[in-house]
């Protein structure tokens, strides 16, 4: 069995994996902006659960992998305002936000 | 096993049954507000993951900023661009049996390297509360890049609200 | 909670083979069962003594009918809204709808853990006890969200909306002032807040702090004076810790949705608001936690600038307050009928009374230490921490009829234009004076 | 601390059983007599009109993004806060550079007039430039 208390490292690598895959499929799958934006959050989110583990498994002070986890949040926070900033503008613009129809800017 | 072990079990495993299911509902939910609040699930188990991993500050921080926060702005955004009295707000997407394949690769592959790793140390014991430890590291040694996030937010800040005001006007 | 857990623990022989787990949980569990139905009942008197309130201001009776007085009213309430159908909209996207009062009930019965309701004793220290209040005071907009949304009515999704909207922003003022009053405390943990004030006006842990500038001029020789009141932290920087105290209160208003700030639920354009589809119990679990909420930030602005569990006065005060309170209202009594005549005689009594107990220079605070039983500070704190967080909530009553409401540009400028940007001034200023003094 | 955060998980678990217990017992003894009037959506009596589309004014999206960066930001400045007694001067300063900088930016939104709800009919017609 792969009891968390005996294996913490490994139960949480395969979480944040499973979670980062899922994101992964959300990003490619979607057609709406919106939803690939959730998709980003997995991802970063998983990341972040790794850095923290990593800091608290492997790091002697125990410091370094929170501090890398803040900094990610924060450019998540700032990622998300300016993308769906972005994403009002197109919707603004084209009246709808499926990333497959907006093809304009191709040629 | 002591009671403690098996509690601790229990409680990483509910979280992350959440977290899975909940991210599961993120990636194949039908309904767009549904999605959203799928996502909610995700961030509260990950909240309660940095609180099992001592992490308190993190822990604040993500229900602060992710849920208070960036889930809101996205619930607004989805507000703004839909239909949104018509409850079953569709959300589609396209998938293929490439792309499902693709992913399971990429999750054997990230669970194989999670497996081999080598042998981790010990929970390590802070002297300090965590709070004080980032605080003392902001001042000092990640003083730069603390610093450039402030002007990050500061473009950030006139950047979208420029784009998103401009849309009013016209 | 822990460490009271941990001293039966010891005393009791027959939990000797145990794992101290089993306790724990065990005492926790009677703890937040206790809390839980306090929340209930405090509800209901709640909006009893809020109709009693009304009444008086607005010259009328109020409730009458059920026990004397209508005492019983709220239980009345109650009975009537768990026998009332519980609707579901046939639009309503019926999973979120069911979903929704929980993550709003759980929301705010959460922020309890971290209250300090005595000395010693809280249901959890947490290390980020007041982040950790205002993480999860921001997660109900969520649930408000959900209600608004899944109700697929126009009044709830216009609610919803206002509703988040004049939360999200209330909470810059908030979060700004709580960072200056964390200037002062320098510490999250809402217990060590109160437990590091000493009676004689100094933070103990760190270094030891003297009175600041206009109130040092009386403590030149600590051992001789003792602040009683005026160690708590809105005495530390008088104009500023004020002002600060003032903005958290507005913005407490503005967060719980209370009028002048209840434009989410303004009911005579918006039916009422995000809850408008709710019927029966659901309903109640949101009022339930609207008044749950009204607490606890009243506990917080009682920890961060009344001083949580401490006594105001000492125990000559104390004593004396009510004697002259009652004396100077049995003197009122015969000639005048009008019950705030009296009230104000029986206000003006009280405070002889305290100005008298600070006067004579007794240093006994706790009626525990004059009587030596130390368990007895206990019940003291509890006394004192629910009275002055009552206090604040019967203020936030008092202010629904005296004010007026906000219209929804106002309520924007007021937070943006006025709050935020006094907030940072005292941010600022705090910050210097605490450089200063320090 | 892992304690303390039991106890945390252990209010929301109890919260939500209080609310299950509760609805139960009002499934029990509640009437429930649903017809097709009663579950109609509520519009003071009327039939609803119009269920495709409201369109949200945009400013509801400003306010919140700017929320959300002065939010990130009281995040930040807590653990500095926490600090400051041990640090003094120097965390005074540097955070004096950092909260300037931001406010540079809500000095922005300031002049731009987005902290405002409603703009005034004529302000609007003013940035159209229509003439009526």
């Amino acid at each position: 069995m792969l009891w968390f208390t005996k294996y913490p490292v490994e139960n949480l690598l395969i979480l944040s994996s499973a979670v980062f895959c899922f994101g992964i499929y959300t990003i490619v799958t979607r057609k709406n902006a919106v939803s690939i934006l959730m998709g980003v959050e997995l991802v970063l989110n998983s990341v972040n659960l790794n850095f923290i583990t990593f800091s608290q498994f492997v790091d002697n002070a125990g410091i370094s992998g929170n501090m890398v986890a803040i900094f990610v949040i924060v450019l998540a926070a700032a990622e998300a305002s300016v993308a769906l900033a972005i994403i009002l503008g197109i919707y603004q613009n084209f009246g709808r936000v499926d990333v497959d129809k907006l093809t304009s800017l191709r040629n | 096993m002591s009671l403690n072990e098996i509690l601790l079990n229990i409680i990483f495993y509910a979280l992350a049954l959440t977290g899975l299911f909940s991210s599961f509902m993120v990636a194949t939910s039908t309904n767009m507000v549904r999605t959203a609040f799928s996502l909610l699930g995700v961030l509260f188990s990950f909240a309660g993951l940095y609180g099992l991993l001592r992490a308190d500050f993190l822990f604040a921080a993500q229900i602060l900023v992710y849920v208070g926060g960036i889930l809101v702005l996205i619930i607004f955004a989805i507000m703004l661009t839909h239909k949104i009295a018509n409850v079953n707000l569709s959300n589609e997407s396209t998938s293929s049996s490439t792309v499902i394949a693709v992913v399971c690769i990429l999750f054997a592959v990230l669970v194989f390297i999670a497996l081999t790793l080598p042998e981790y140390i010990k929970i390590n014991q802070r002297n300090k509360p965590l709070t004080e430890m980032i605080g003392n590291n902001l001042l000092s040694d990640s003083l730069l890049p603390f610093e450039i996030l402030s002007v990050l937010l500061l473009a950030c800040l006139i950047g979208a609200v420029y784009l998103a005001r401009k849309e009013v006007k016209e | 909670m822990k460490e009271f857990i941990e001293h039966l623990y010891n005393e009791l022989e027959f939990l000797e083979g145990l794992p101290f787990i089993i306790p724990f949980i065990i005492g926790s569990f009677i703890l937040a069962f206790i809390i839980i139905n306090f929340i209930a009942v405090f509800a209901g008197v709640c909006t009893y003594i809020e109709r009693k309130v009304a009444a008086r201001i607005q010259a009328r009776v109020g409730p009458y009918m059920v026990g004397p007085h209508g005492i019983l009213q709220w239980l009345a309430d109650a009975l009537k809204l768990l026998f009332k159908e519980d609707t579901v909209p046939e639009k309503a996207d019926k999973l979120l709808f069911k979903l929704a009062p929980f993550i709003v009930f759980a929301g705010s019965f959460a922020c309890w853990v971290a209250l300090p309701l005595a000395p010693a004793f809280s249901p959890a220290r947490l290390n980020i006890g007041i982040l950790y209040i205002i993480a999860f005071g921001s997660s109900v907009i969520l649930g408000i969200l959900m209600a608004g949304w899944a109700s697929s009515s126009k009044w709830a999704l216009f609610g919803a909306m206002r509703s988040a909207a004049q939360i999200v922003s209330y909470e810059v003022p908030t979060g700004l002032t709580i960072l200056a009053m964390l200037l002062i405390t320098g510490t999250l943990d809402m217990h060590n807040t109160i437990a590091q004030i000493n009676l004689d006006g100094t933070i103990s842990g760190g270094q030891s702090q003297g009175l600041p500038f206009p109130l040092n001029y009386f403590s030149t020789n600590a051992d001789n004076f003792s602040a009683g009141m005026f160690s708590w932290y809105i005495f530390r920087y008088p104009p500023f810790t004020f002002i600060a105290f003032i903005i958290i209160y507005i913005c407490a208003l503005a967060e719980t949705n209370r009028v002048p700030f209840d434009i989410p639920e303004a009911e005579s354009e918006l039916v009422s608001g995000y809850h408008t589809e709710y019927s029966g119990m659901r309903f109640s679990f949101f009022f339930l936690s609207e008044y749950a909420n009204m607490f606890v930030f009243s506990a917080i602005i009682t920890t961060l600038f009344l001083g949580g569990w401490l006594p105001p006065f000492n125990i000559t005060g104390s004593l004396l307050a009510p004697a002259c309170g009652i004396i100077l209202y049995m003197l009122v009594k015969g000639k005048t009928t009008d019950p705030a005549n009296r009230f104000i005689a029986f206000c003006t009594g009280a405070g002889i009374g305290i100005f008298l107990g600070v006067l004579s220079g007794d240093k006994n605070y706790w009626f525990a230490d004059y009587l030596g039983i130390q368990s007895l500070r206990f019940i003291e704190g509890l006394f004192w921490f629910f009275t002055k967080s009552f206090g604040l909530v019967i203020l936030m009553m008092w202010l629904r009829w005296t004010i007026p409401r906000y219209r929804v540009d106002q309520l924007m400028e007021l937070c943006w234009k006025k709050l935020t940007p006094l907030a940072f001034i005292n941010l600022f200023c705090i910050g210097i004076l605490e450089w200063l003094y320090k | 601390m892992l304690l303390d955060f039991g106890v945390l998980l252990l209010y929301i678990v109890i919260a939500c059983g209080f609310l299950t217990a509760a609805l139960v017992a009002g499934r029990i003894i509640r009437p429930n007599k649903p017809y097709k009037d009663k579950l109609t959506t509520y519009e003071c009596g009327e039939d609803t009109i119009g269920t495709s589309f409201i369109q949200f004014n945009v400013r509801f999206y400003v306010i919140a993004l700017i929320f959300l960066i002065f939010e990130v930001e009281i995040v930040l400045l807590f653990p500095w806060a926490v600090v400051y007694k041990n640090v003094g001067l120097i965390a005074l300063i540097e955070m004096g550079v950092f909260i300037l900088i931001l406010l540079a930016g809500f000095a922005y939104v300031w002049s731009q007039k987005d902290l405002e709800w409603v703009k005034s009919e004529i302000e609007t017609e003013k940035e159209h430039g229509t003439n009526l």
